[in-house]
């Protein structure tokens, strides 16, 4: 059978579906991790298909397959994908049985209920970067609430009940925007929710700024923009480890996602209008994400404001609306989901151990974890963008389009960049080579006998760094095959925002 | 002729006097009975306007209200008597284990 | 000499009716040889005459529209899925019954199962009435048995007073409603249906007396489906009645009522739409907002899906308000998805009964999920189809709606409609973080009932599959809406 | 004919004060007595508008079994506990309300001449035979009269079952 007789993109999305299901029959712990990661890894190997067969000398969908659905309502099962979204299904199968290998552990209770959580949300996850109906894009787009909702709720730390709601609210405002905007542009665009047909239409300027700012608010809440930031670090400190990894990894990229594939293209009249206030928006969350990392002394908070900065480089670097911009926006998109997830994976693995994030608790893993060290090492240089790993080829790119539009921006990124390496290296620091005198925490005793039970990683944990440090290198010196995979449809972009009627805007 | 005016007049005064019993008396019993000031009301209405109009379906119409309004009698009393039983009131302000 | 009007055709057409009414009375006279601790059969044979009051149906609605009975009666496809709707929702009721009323201790347990079908027959008539006297006679045929049934735990005062208040402030909103009939008939010089609209396009739509008329009718309505400020009775009759009626009125009597009013508008008073448009917009607004935003400080969880309930009226209206096929359609959708989700959240409440006093407080679902994963999932699941989030049926109903509502340009009202459903995902996802986020305080003994069960069961079957692939009913339901 | 207008001028007044003495009398029992008056009045209406059936069926069935069965109930139970009730001023602003809408809307209604317009007849028409109303409640109205039939039955079942106790 040759790969275009076969449904890829169904089976990828819904195979983790099938296997909640199928957990549902289980009762014994061991085997339901064993089905969960055996799932998400089949997924995975599905999966590499649509990147390797992926054809990068065009922009059009690729993998398409339509069925009627809701004829009543004009609504399709259209699934495809283009350069963009097809890395982002390929790095939600990636970060999918690493969340399972992460909370192998971690995860003691409600075993089945939480592996069907994140069985369900991969499956919402991959849905909304395949789907081509805006219908059931919505449809994938909510279904990803119920489960991160519990996934929180049921499983965090401490205030995880009032994380769980302030995410759910504030993603739920953001949707039923969505869910407006949605509606508006199936009458605006000729009665289809096709999304190829909606992007071919030319809406006015007054209904493209109303629709845009609408998708604007939903999506900044996702990604988190500044001023809709809020709710992240409340959700990321209070999610077990494999909700923050979902969390930064894939469902901070649906809000970049989404910018890209309907704001831009549809609206290019708006996007161009409102392009210079959104960069300085992006500016804004660089320098505030990076400055309250630096006054953070929990990890994981210091890492989740660090995601809002590194998230402003992406808006950013896409409302530039030049090649080498969008380009690096989103390559930082998949770079921002290899690291930070990984820094993530690297919080959770300490934090099993020593059961504190309070970076003043550490100093010692230099000498008593040191393969954990090197692996923290590697991911904080790739965050704070070192020549070699990933995110220096993202953030130079950016750096280059920013050039292009207006050398300010330059000197904001940099000084960002500068702040960037600040927070990282005092993580590091504090993490790996502070004093070793510091106070074994209450009840453990002295402090040697503390740290005997503290054991550097196992080979499970090595394997999920090890895959991560992978992609930071490669990424970092050929990013080639990345770039080429999403060249063609970044082209085609830029090209669709440039149709921008520009008078109408200069009338303004 | 009596002008078709006066009974649908004299119909909507006994209504509003009707809809002010039901609203303002809080004797259940008398609450009923202002009920069926209401529904002889619109019997007037039907009635009239089936003479006026020279049809017959009003006054049709009103021998049914009639039947659903001995029905309506015969349930609301028989609900009457079961809350009496329980509780010796038809104040309907003591109506208030369910708040609201 | 006048001649019989009608013919066999005429009686094959009501043949469900016949077949639920005479049920009726016959179980009366079954019950008299059942013995006490058996009158479970009595609700098994009433299922089973409904069953076959379905089957009747069936066949008939696969023929045309056809009005029968001297232009009294219509039977189409419209009121075959409000009929369909109404017998899931009867059948529902009577299996949450069963094993309820027998542990509440209460007396007449035959009678009750006749009652539910007289009730049933009453709805019926409504859903299928071509004549305003027809539609009247269902609604009172639905609702007097209703009263009864609601008082039908005599023993408990709250009950008792449910009963009471229900039974005036439903009368008072039949006589409002019978004024407005007056009047337009006044106006008119027929209660037909069609008669009506021919009527009022004769005459014109500028008289005060059809204004007025239509003012009350609509009011009388707004009662029957309980929307704002016309709601008072639903709170105190669903906190009051037996769990299981207050799903059936939840359910069949908002559906029959939704039925009878999408028919008044639509088929009668379409000419004068400008009048009663106004209206309702003042209603469903006012619906949506009060009970969404009332709901919120409940503490009593019969009471707080009554509120919710008077949000879910507010919703349907928009259907009514965009005055298209489309339109009805999403409420006949609407009503549809609807019946199974309250009716699985009556189910979980009647499955906490038996823990002495536990059930109707929502602090009682505190940690439910700890160790009754089951009942948690379906509660979960209803939680959120109620709330209207996707993929469940509940976002699909609601979707259509705005969908109807916004092809007639009415943006405007879509945007509120859609921000109110924001506030009542609140109190929603309240009972869920209760169920998974909290430890429970005590041991829960569920009340162990297959009838319960396979209601649950099929209420979460029917909200998943109308959520992921609603287009076969939606199909239906815009046919049915054509041809009205 | 001027007797006409001087008996509906009687009717109505007579009506209208015993209509107002229903819902202002203190006693239910008398209460009940003005709403028997009431509705003598309102069958005698009915006979000025050429429908002696109605005005029968209006007596025989209002009069003769609701009233009684009011008073039943007023006298099944404690009379003089009921007695001391009176207004209660809870909802009293909102009833004035209702009742003043009510009452403007009424008022345009018959003020604007809308009502007279929709008159069809020019002299008094002649009384609708009683055995044309039963003809016609038997073919054209044959449904509705089943359905009426099933609900005094559910109706009946519904008083029993709820006024009665069983005995074991």
């Amino acid at each position: 059978m040759s790969p275009e007789n076969i449904n890829f993109l169904t089976i990828v999305t819904f195979l983790p579906l099938l296997g909640a299901i199928v957990l549902l029959f289980f009762k014994d712990v061991r085997k339901i991790r064993w089905i969960a990661l055996a799932v998400t890894v089949a997924d995975f190997v599905i999966s590499i298909p649509v990147l390797t067969s992926f054809d990068i000398t065009t922009h059009h969908m690729q993998f398409v397959e339509k069925y009627t659905w809701i004829p009543t309502l004009n609504i399709n099962y259209y699934m495809g994908v283009d350069g963009i979204s097809a890395l982002m299904v390929f790095l939600t199968t990636l970060i999918g049985w690493v969340c399972v290998l992460v909370s192998w552990k971690a995860i003691e209770v409600k075993v089945k209920e939480f592996m069907i959580s994140i069985l369900v949300m991969q499956m919402a996850m991959i849905g909304v970067f395949c789907a081509l109906d805006f219908v059931l894009f919505y449809l994938f787009w909510e279904a990803m609430l119920i489960p991160m909702y519990l996934i929180i709720g049921v499983w965090g730390g401490k205030r995880r009940i009032y994380s769980a709601v302030k995410f759910f609210l504030y993603t739920l405002a953001g949707s039923i925007l969505l869910l407006i905007g949605i509606i508006a542009i199936y009458y605006a665009g000729g009665k289809t929710f096709e999304i190829p047909l909606l992007m071919e239409q030319h809406y006015s300027f007054t209904f493209q700024a109303y629709c845009f700012v609408a998708f604007f608010i939903a999506f900044a809440i996702k990604v988190p923009m500044f001023p809709f930031h809020t709710w992240l670090p409340d959700a990321h400190v209070d999610a077990p480890t494999a909700g923050s990894i979902i969390l930064a990894g894939i469902l901070l990229k649906m809000g970049t996602y989404g910018l890209i594939r309907f704001s831009m293209p549809m609206f290019p009249d708006a996007t161009i209008y409102f392009a210079t206030p959104i960069i300085i928006l992006s500016i804004v969350a660089i320098l505030y994400g990076a400055f309250l990392a630096l006054a953070q002394t929990d990890m994981k908070k210091l890492i989740a404001y660090s995601s809002v900065s590194h998230m402003g480089f992406v808006t950013l670097g896409l409302f530039l609306l030049n090649k080498h911009g969008i380009e690096g926006g989103v390559l930082q998109m998949f770079n921002h989901g290899i690291t930070t997830s990984a820094l993530f994976a690297c919080v959770g693995i300490i934090y099993e151990r020593t059961h504190t994030r309070d970076l003043r608790q550490y100093g010692w893993a230099a000498k008593h974890v040191p393969i954990y060290a090197v692996f923290l090492f590697i991911f904080s240089m790739a965050s704070l963008g070192f020549p070699g790993t990933n995110g220096f080829i993202g953030e130079i790119k950016i750096l280059f389009g920013a050039y292009d539009v207006h050398y300010a921006y330059v000197i904001f990124l940099i000084i960002g960049i500068v702040f960037g390496a600040a927070y990282v290296l005092k993580m590091y620091e504090n993490v790996a080579f502070g004093s070793n005198l510091k106070p074994a925490p209450e009840g453990s005793g002295t402090f040697e006998d503390y740290m005997s039970h503290i054991k550097d990683i196992n080979p499970r944990e090595f394997l999920i760094l090890g895959v991560f440090t992978v992609f930071v290198v490669w990424i970092g010196l050929k990013p080639t095959l990345f770039l080429d995979i999403m060249g063609a449809s970044v082209d085609h972009l830029i090209t669709q925002v440039n149709a921008a009627d520009l008078t109408s805007i200069a009338a303004r | 002729m009596i002008p078709l005016t006066w009974f649908v007049a004299l119909s909507a005064i006994l209504f509003i006097i009707g809809i002010s019993g039901v609203l303002l008396r809080r004797n259940l019993i008398v609450m009923l009975m202002s009920l069926e000031l209401i529904l002889n009301s619109v019997n007037i209405n039907f009635v009239a306007f089936s003479y006026y109009l020279e049809d017959m379906t009003g006054q049709l119409f009103a021998i049914f209200t009639i039947t659903i309004a001995a029905c309506e009698v015969a349930v609301a009393l028989g609900i009457l008597i079961a809350l009496v039983k329980n509780r010796r009131t038809f104040n309907a302000d003591d109506l208030d284990t369910l708040k609201g | 000499m006048q001649e019989l009007v009608f013919s066999i055709a005429d009686v094959t057409a009501v043949v469900p009716e016949i077949i639920v009414g005479v049920s009726a009375c016959l179980l009366l006279m079954v019950d008299l040889f059942v013995k006490e601790e058996r009158k479970e059969i009595v609700g098994w044979l009433a299922i089973l005459a409904i069953i076959f009051a379905g089957v009747g149906t069936v066949c008939l609605a696969s023929v045309e529209a056809r009005t029968v009975m001297a232009g009294m009666y219509v039977v189409d496809l419209y009121s075959a899925l409000f009929k369909m709707t109404l017998y899931i929702g009867a059948i529902f009721t009577i299996l949450l019954s069963l094993n309820y009323m027998k542990s509440e201790g209460v007396e007449y347990r035959g009678e009750y199962y006749a009652l539910i079908l007289f009730a049933l027959t009453g709805m019926m008539c409504i859903s299928s009435g071509a004549d305003l006297l027809t539609i009247y006679l269902g609604i009172e045929l639905m609702a007097l048995p209703i009263y009864v049934l609601v008082g039908y735990i005599k023993k408990s005062p709250t009950s008792n007073e449910a009963a009471m208040k229900y039974v005036i402030l439903g009368a008072f909103s039949s006589g409002i409603l019978l004024y407005g009939v007056s009047l337009i008939y006044g106006y008119t010089g027929t209660t037909n249906l069609a008669g009506i609209a021919a009527g009022i396009t004769a005459s014109g739509t500028d008289s005060p007396v059809l204004t007025f008329g239509v003012l009350l009718l609509t009011v009388g309505l707004c009662f029957k489906v309980a929307g704002f400020p016309f709601h008072m009775w639903a709170p105190d009759a669903y906190e009051g009645a037996p769990t299981s009626i207050t799903a059936f009125m939840a359910v069949g009597a908002k559906a029959a009522a939704f039925a009878g009013a999408v028919r008044i508008f639509m088929a009668a008073l379409e000419p004068a739409f400008a009048d009663w448009q106004a209206i309702l917009i003042i209603v469903a607004v006012g619906s949506m907002f009060y009970g969404n935003i009332t709901a919120i400080t409940q503490t009593n969880i019969k009471r707080m899906l009554a509120y919710s309930s008077i949000g879910h009226a507010g919703y349907a209206l928009l259907g009514l308000i965009a005055g298209t096929a489309d339109g009805a359609a999403s409420i006949i959708f609407y009503m549809f998805v609807y019946t199974f989700m309250n009716l699985g959240a009556f189910g979980v409440i009647i499955l906490l009964r038996k823990c002495t006093g536990k059930g109707d407080m929502i602090d009682d679902y505190r940690g439910l999920a700890k160790n009754n994963r089951l009942v948690a999932v379906v509660m979960l699941i209803i939680m959120f189809s109620l709330a209207g989030i996707p993929p469940t049926a509940g976002f699909m109903g609601k979707f259509y709606i705005f969908m109807a509502l916004i092809d007639q340009g009415m943006i405007t009202l879509a945007v509120v409609s859609i921000v109110s459903t924001a506030i009542a995902a609140f109190f929603y996802i309240r009972i869920v973080l209760l169920m998974y986020m909290k430890e429970p305080e005590g041991e829960f003994d569920l009340v162990k009932s297959y009838s319960v069960y396979y209601v649950l069961a099929i209420c979460i079957m029917a909200v998943i599959v109308l959520g992921v692939y609603p287009g076969a009913f939606m199909h239906l339901a815009k046919a049915a809406a054509i041809i009205m | 004919m001027i007797v006409e207008y001087i008996l509906f001028i009687i009717f109505a007044v007579v009506a209208i004060v015993s209509a107002g003495c229903v819902v202002t009398l203190r006693n239910p029992v008398h209460c009940a007595v003005a709403l028997i008056i009431t509705l003598l009045q309102i069958a005698a209406l009915f006979l000025l508008l050429r429908s002696p059936f109605l005005a029968v069926v209006q007596v025989f069935i209002y009069v003769g079994a609701v009233m009684v069965l009011f008073l039943f109930a007023v006298f099944l139970i404690d009379v003089k506990k009921a007695a001391m009730d009176m207004f209660k001023p809870k909802y009293r602003a909102l009833a004035y309300i209702v009742a003043l809408i009510l009452l403007v809307e009424s008022l345009f209604v018959i003020f604007s001449g809308g009502i007279q317009e929709l008159t069809r007849i020019t002299e008094a028409g002649a009384e609708v035979k009683v055995e044309v109303i039963g003809r016609t409640l038997f073919t054209s109205y044959i449904f509705p009269f089943e359905i009426v039939s099933v609900v005094l039955l559910a109706a009946m079942v519904g008083a029993i079952v709820m006024a009665r106790d069983k005995k074991e």
